[in-house]
């Protein structure tokens, strides 16, 4: 038993593979063994994701290194200090993204059983699926740059694919030639970041080139690389246009995890900008340049939602408005943990709600893509205009649809009202108008969504849809998990923030902790 | 006896450099795949010299990849010139 | 008890339990006033059926207003700054890769100059 | 000594041959008379190229008896042998392809391809 | 000498790399692409990095020309406006 | 200057790949734009592992031990599997595209905007 | 998709097969010890399986050879590769430590420092994991391949 | 059955060739000859239906391989030799009269046939651009034909040749 | 108005590249400790002669289950974009 416990980390990436590895032939024993095997597996990787976040929860960072001989023996005797293998490094922030990813794998993978079942493909469906999550763990856990960079393109390819995944008339495969096209490049260039840092300090390990960064030109131009790379893949504004694209033409439970995707990127742009080149970079450059995208993404993202008529379109904006949301979080929180005129607790306040932001955007987004999958799975259509008067035959999926609406509106009891309310603060005190902006992008969120909410369930009976019926039980389950948390997260705010949140915030912020963890002493 | 090689392999490079003017200027596909194959051909000649010229004997084995393979990206080129793809 | 549910954001704190508390009580004034009401009122004479100035009531497709007809008002009015966004998001793949690569750059820029 | 002259003597000739391969392939006007050049005069001269280096490994086989030289003679006869193979079979491949997408052999006296209709 | 070698092949490698941008010929461009794996193989080869100069033939011989000139063919020869 | 002409090769490699993705409208040529970064970036890694009068880094009767750098061929060759893959599934998707929209021009494979 | 190609290249293409299948497992199998390795051989054997796909008819191709295999091929090499690294664990190492160097039996000989090619059973799990690699890329690439090109065939007959 | 053993002993012998000077048994080590046999049987399975599709097994006979090799070091070289100047005196005063000739090659296996197309690619002046798939005739490119041969009708497998007759080693070693 | 943004954007990535390669040193690198001990003590610890393969499956050979996987990924997403549908199969979207 204490074999496995010590190998966690590994078989948290080992898991999915193995299942996404194993599927294409159990398929072929048809489809119950499949779906058994599916689900064992799904659990088994959501079990071990939330297992790592607890023990390191308890016990602090975990170092583990890949193929040595025993567990602390991350760094050789011989090799003057620095670790030469590839080490995972989870530490409460990446304990708190494994949640999430652990959470919303779990419930998509159930709710794509049953939504899967008239379409075909299925056994490459549920391996690409597997992959993606296999490749969202790794982002998150790894602590080395160029197996980040391995898990990026594991995760562009699968989400590319499955964004192509309905292959009739072409309106997908076009999403997902974008998608892989834009994120193949953004790799690239990362790529080439790597290698810059590579040339100087001669190591892939994060904590060894954050000890031994200079800020040099090169390193900049790497910094720069890094950063719009990784902003690109987390669907920053100026480059969005991918994500409202490939969010509306995937499957929607592919969806509701892409979501998590691309906040693994976000995760890897705050470690970036805190951890590798944490105290080096000007922060306040950076902080304002992360404010900027921040606000640009809120606003637009929410002014392009509402003239919608697609619903997962609308939904997509609204993502992306959200990711403006923790940009500006984190981004105040780095602005005004630099600056003197400002106490800690201001910057501390804004990280902690752009983590916690984080966490309830993936669950209630992840509700509301679901949501609108079942619409899809019953009703057959997307378009605003041809819906209608649902709300009589479908009730469980109103109720939730209605949650996960309060919720990104920011409505109090849900819990997106708890991260706003941190965020709405904390910037009032750093900059007055932002907090304006913010708020007034909260309430068109929510008249956009009042909009999505009447045209969809309102109203009477419409003839067309006169007997649809209410979503199978494996998909209402799934969304019934997702709203049960985002109910319990905005009722008990204080204690996800104290147990998740700000552990994470001050692993954030504490990169000599980091650097400490991995290579020891010092 | 090692500089022979050496003053081979850069004279083999130079005539590389005519084939490539044939691909840039080759009136119509054919002429490139020409030139194409006289570049495969020139550089498994320059691989073999180059490491004879750095006594690293294992280093042919990229050159009898090139032999083999080179074969298959001829004939895609082919067929697909020749409409038969 | 009541601390636990208390979301202290450092500069002042909220509850949702008393947010929880005041819908009950809400629901339950409410609830109260309904009770008030008259329980032997008749619905059977047409006194709830819908009055449209005589006409004939329309078909219920007709009743549902649909989404492209709502914030007709909100669309209007914002027309300017919509013939402003709009336009950016042409589909274009080029122009997402331009958009990309203009970020990098200026992002370069400001970066470098503000060291 | 003798070895090296004979490695010399062989690299020249393949040096001309390929040179004067790369000189048809320049010169000569359509693609049929360009495959004479290059393939014929390259093969040649890359084969003799090779064969330099079969003889200065078998000199060195000979002074030393490392077992490597013998590896690099047996590996540089199949890299030519393969080389002569594919070239042939591409040549042949290349050719019929120009045939089929239309160009006529144009200074050609008789084209009884033409005639045969294939 | 082996210098002169070396920067010949790189100003090979800007040669077909810039024939291929302006090629507008799409299966000339691949024929093009075969011949910039080529001599980045042999750049690599120079670097002493054989492993890599293997894949780089093997894939850029065997594979990556094929799927190209698969799909060139499935749409069109000539590149669009 | 002249010594560090691969890094300027690297550069100008990039630069051309860019060019080609950014001003050209078809897209098999925007996918080989994608493709000639990727061979820069390849090269660039391989060129960061060199180090003068080394050889390759395998044990054999080669002449002097001073090796280069070993790490940044095996980061190129896991580099070289990934491009093919994307690769792979970029010009299938562009097959699929052509099969319902009939053209591979950028500006007209533009159902999904607004 | 009409056509294959004449006779001659056909006839070359069958006879280099077997060549290149051979030289492909060579460059596997002395991974350790040569340049080369999983991946470069697995691409040497899949170019081969082009080869093949490009001189004859696809229908003949499959004849001979199934999709259905070639994916059993990649799957098996990937379970062997991470079954390999997993059986670290059960035996008291970490995931991915190579438990069978200097260990004797197969693969398990101890190699003393320097020059000494030619060993071929050395390096511990080096060489299962190569030829895990190389038996993964060898159905992968063919069967990208083959998929694409069966794609053609439904662009030209309609669904 | 027979193809899987052929092509399985064609796979060893060559592996075998490959890893020359591995060892000290005669050339090679006990660990690559174990290696071979391995390989041998996978490829065997591999190359099965692909290495002997026509089941023509006479290139089987020890006799006809070791006068291959002698027909690739003599006449063919002196062949390729000869037509080599030929083609360099060409190259060289660019003194050319091509045209496509049908040329009767009486090859009955198509392994024959291939061996003979590629002799004439490589040796004469002469390429082979096409092939009648049913009469094994080939259609071949001449980069200098002489005055009045462009009257023939078809040309013997014969003519073409200058010092050595190709096609009857062929016929000896593949037919 | 699109080809000026080109250009911009073309010339300050140039400049920055440019920059880069003139600033790296080709041929000397800062420092080589994680090589210095691969070529050092990797042979003793894997067996292999070869230091890029010993490096790319025991070294970092998680990298290399990524890459199999990515190759693996391109396969299905391959196999899923050229998948036959069944007749009824039909989506849901406009």
């Amino acid at each position: 038993m204490d074999i496995i416990l010590d190998n966690l980390p590994g078989l948290l990436i080992a898991i999915p593979l193995l299942g996404a590895f194993l599927t294409p032939v159990l398929s072929r024993a048809g489809d119950n063994v499949r779906n058994v095997w599916v689900m064992v597996i799904t659990t088994l990787s959501s079990l071990c994701g939330l297992l790592v976040a607890s023990r390191v929860l308890e016990a602090g960072t975990i170092v583990y290194a890949f193929g040595v001989d025993t567990i602390s023996n991350v760094i050789p005797l011989d090799s003057g200090g620095i670790p030469i293998r590839i080490i995972f490094t989870i530490d409460p922030i990446n304990a708190f993204m494994l949640i999430i990813a652990a959470v919303v794998g779990f419930c998509i993978t159930l709710y794509s059983i049953s939504s899967m079942e008239k379409l075909s493909g299925k056994d490459g469906f549920f391996t690409l699926l597997f992959l993606l999550v296999a490749s969202v763990y790794g982002m998150i856990a790894t602590g080395d740059l160029f197996n980040f960079f391995v898990f990026l393109e594991i995760s562009s390819l699968a989400g590319a694919a499955l964004v192509a995944y309905r292959i009739d008339k072409g309106v997908a495969t076009e999403a997902g030639f974008k998608y892989a096209a834009l994120s193949t490049l953004g790799g690239m260039l990362f790529l080439v970041g790597v290698g810059l840092l590579y040339a100087q300090y001669n190591s892939l390990n994060m904590a060894v080139i954050a000890d031994r960064m200079q800020l040099t030109g090169l390193d900049i131009m790497a910094f720069v690389l890094f950063f719009t790379a990784l902003a690109m893949k987390c669907g920053a504004v100026p480059m969005h246009f991918w994500t409202p694209d490939s969010y509306t033409m995937a499957p929607s439970s592919v969806t509701a995890f892409l979501v998590v995707s691309s906040q693994a990127s976000l995760y890897a742009l705050f470690r970036v900008c805190f951890t590798l080149y944490g105290g080096q970079i000007n922060p306040l450059t950076v902080g304002w340049v992360i404010i900027i995208l921040g606000v640009l993404s809120m606003f637009i993202g929410v002014t392009m939602a509402i003239p919608q008529k697609d619903v997962k379109r609308l939904m997509a904006y609204h993502a992306v408005s959200q990711t403006g949301y923790m940009l500006l979080g984190v981004g105040v929180g780095l602005a005004a943990l630099s600056s003197t005129c400002f106490s800690q607790g201001v910057g501390m306040m804004a990280l902690k709600g752009g983590l916690f932001h984080i966490m309830n955007h993936a669950l209630y987004k992840g509700l509301l893509f679901l949501t609108a999958g079942v619409i899809m799975y019953r009703c057959g259509t997307r378009n605003l205009n041809q819906l209608g008067g649902l709300g009589h035959n479908m009730k469980w999926t109103m109720i939730f649809f209605m949650i996960g609406a309060l919720a990104i509106a920011g409505i109090p009891p849900f819990n997106g009202f708890a991260s706003k309310l941190l965020i709405y603060e904390s910037t009032f005190l750093f900059n007055p108008l932002i907090a304006v902006i913010a708020m007034v992008v909260s309430i068109l969120t929510l008249a956009s969504f009042v909009k999505v909410f009447h045209s969809m369930f309102m109203g009477p009976k419409l003839p067309e849809y006169q007997d649809v019926e209410e979503a199978p039980k494996p998909m209402l389950i799934a969304m019934g998990i997702l709203a049960v948390l985002v109910i319990l997260f905005g009722i008990f705010p204080q204690q996800v923030v104290d147990t998740l949140v700000t552990p994470a915030a001050f692993a954030l912020v504490d990169y000599h902790g980091y650097i400490s963890a991995v290579l020891g002493g010092a | 006896m090692i500089e022979m090689f050496m003053v081979a392999a850069l004279i083999t490079v130079i005539i590389g450099f005519g084939a490539m003017i044939r691909l840039i200027l080759g009136p119509t596909n054919p002429d490139r795949v020409v030139a194409v194959d006289t570049i495969n051909t020139l550089t498994v000649a320059v691989l073999i010299l180059l490491s004879v010229l750095y006594e690293q004997f294992i280093f042919i084995d990229v050159a009898i990849v090139y032999a083999l393979l080179s074969f298959v990206s001829t004939l895609y080129i082919a067929k697909h010139i020749g409409g038969e793809l | 008890m009541i601390e636990s549910f208390t979301l202290t954001t450092g500069f002042g704190a909220w509850n949702a339990l008393f947010w929880v508390i005041a819908f009950v009580i809400a629901f339950i004034i409410g609830w109260l006033i309904w009770l008030r009401g008259e329980k032997v009122y008749d619905t059977s004479k047409g006194s709830t059926a819908p009055f449209l100035s005589g006409i004939a009531e329309p078909d219920k497709k007709e009743v549902h207003i649909r989404a492209g007809n709502l914030y007709w008002g909100y669309n209007d009015a914002l027309s300017g700054y919509y013939k402003f966004v709009k336009p950016f998001h042409t589909g274009n793949l080029s122009d997402y890769f331009l958009a990309y690569l203009l970020v990098t750059a200026i992002v370069l820029i400001v970066v470098v100059v503000l060291k | 000594m003798l070895a090296d002259s004979i490695a010399f003597v062989l690299l020249v000739i393949g040096l001309i041959f390929n040179a004067l391969g790369v000189i048809g392939l320049l010169r000569f006007p359509d693609v049929y008379t360009r495959l004479h050049a290059s393939t014929k005069a390259t093969t040649f001269g890359s084969i003799f190229l090779c064969l330099g280096v079969v003889v200065y490994a078998i000199a060195h086989y000979f002074w030393t008896s490392d077992s490597q030289y013998l590896m690099v003679i047996v590996h540089t006869i199949i890299a030519v042998f393969a080389l002569a193979v594919t070239n042939a079979a591409g040549s042949h491949a290349i050719s019929r392809a120009a045939y089929k997408s239309g160009q006529i052999p144009e200074p050609a006296v008789v084209d009884k391809l033409a005639e045969a209709g294939l | 000498m082996i210098a002169i070698i070396h920067i010949l092949v790189l100003i090979g490698i800007i040669i077909t790399a810039a024939f291929i941008v302006w090629q507008k010929n799409l299966i000339a461009a691949a024929i093009a692409f075969a011949a910039f794996s080529f001599l980045l193989s042999i750049e690599f080869y120079i670097l002493q990095a054989p492993d890599v100069a293997i894949a780089e033939a093997a894939v850029g011989a065997g594979v990556s020309t094929a799927i190209f000139l698969i799909a060139i063919w499935a749409t069109h020869d000539q590149e669009a406006a | 200057m002249i010594d560090n002409l691969p890094f300027l090769v690297v550069a100008v490699t990039i630069l051309l790949g860019l060019y080609t993705i950014l001003l050209k409208k078809d897209l098999i040529k925007i996918i080989m734009g994608i493709s000639i970064v990727e061979s820069g970036v390849n090269l660039f890694l391989i060129v960061l592992g060199y180090r003068w009068d080394s050889i390759a880094p395998i044990f054999t009767g080669a002449p002097s031990l001073a090796m280069v750098m070993p790490t940044v061929q095996a980061l190129t060759l896991t580099s070289i599997v990934i491009g093919v893959a994307t690769l792979a599934l970029m010009l299938s998707m562009v097959m699929i595209i052509f099969r319902y929209y009939k053209t591979t021009d950028v500006s007209k494979v533009t159902k999904l905007q607004g | 998709m009409s056509d294959c190609m004449s006779k001659l290249v056909r006839t070359t293409a069958d006879v280099m097969f077997l060549f290149i299948t051979v030289f492909g497992f060579y460059i596997v199998l002395h991974g350790h010890l040569t340049p080369g390795g999983g991946f470069q051989g697995g691409a040497i054997v899949a170019g081969g399986f082009i080869l093949l796909i490009v001189a004859n008819r696809l229908e003949d191709f499959l004849k001979w050879f199934q999709k259905r295999s070639f994916q059993s091929c990649e799957v098996s090499g990937l379970v062997l590769f991470i079954g390999t690294a997993l059986a670290a664990i059960p035996l008291g190492y970490i995931f991915f430590k190579n438990f069978l160097n200097g260990a004797g039996g197969l693969f398990g000989q101890a190699v003393p420092f320097g020059i000494n090619s030619g060993i071929l059973n050395t390096a511990g799990t080096i060489p299962i994991m190569n030829i895990a690699v190389g038996i993964e890329v060898l159905g992968g690439l063919s069967i990208i391949v083959l998929y694409m090109t069966s794609g053609i065939r439904s662009h030209e007959e309609g669904e | 059955m027979i193809p899987f053993i052929v092509s399985a002993f064609v796979a060893f012998l060559f592996y075998l060739v490959l890893v020359i000077g591995s060892g000290s048994v005669l050339f090679w080590s006990w660990e690559e000859i174990i290696a071979g046999v391995i390989i041998g049987l996978a490829t065997g399975v591999i190359c099965r239906k692909v290495f002997c599709k026509n089941e023509n097994y006479r290139m089987l006979n020890p006799v006809r391989l070791v006068s291959f090799l002698f027909y690739i070091c003599g006449p063919f070289l002196v062949e390729l030799t000869k037509a080599n100047l030929d083609v360099a005196y060409r190259i060289i005063t660019g003194r050319i009269r091509p045209g496509i000739i049908r040329l009767r090659s009486g090859m009955k296996s198509d392994l024959a046939l291939t061996m003979l197309a590629h002799s004439i690619t490589l040796t004469p002046g002469t390429l082979s651009v096409n092939v009648d798939e049913k009469s094994h005739d080939l259609f071949i490119h001449v980069i200098h034909l002489d005055e009045g041969d462009e009257k023939k009708e078809a040309f013997e497998a014969e003519e073409i040749f200058t010092f050595m007759n190709l096609p009857a080693w062929i016929r000896r070693i593949a037919e | 108005m699109r080809s000026l943004a080109v250009w911009f954007t073309l010339v300050i990535l140039g400049i920055g590249l440019l920059f880069t390669a003139v600033t790296i040193p080709f041929g000397s690198p800062a420092m080589s400790d994680m090589d210095d001990y691969f070529i050092a003590h990797g042979q003793e610890q894997t067996g292999a002669n070869n230091i890029v393969t010993s490096i790319v499956f025991d070294f970092r050979g998680f990298d290399t289950i990524g890459e199999a996987s990515v190759l693996f990924t391109a396969v299905f997403g391959v196999s899923v974009l050229f998948r036959v549908r069944k007749k009824e199969e039909d989506y849901e979207y406009e």
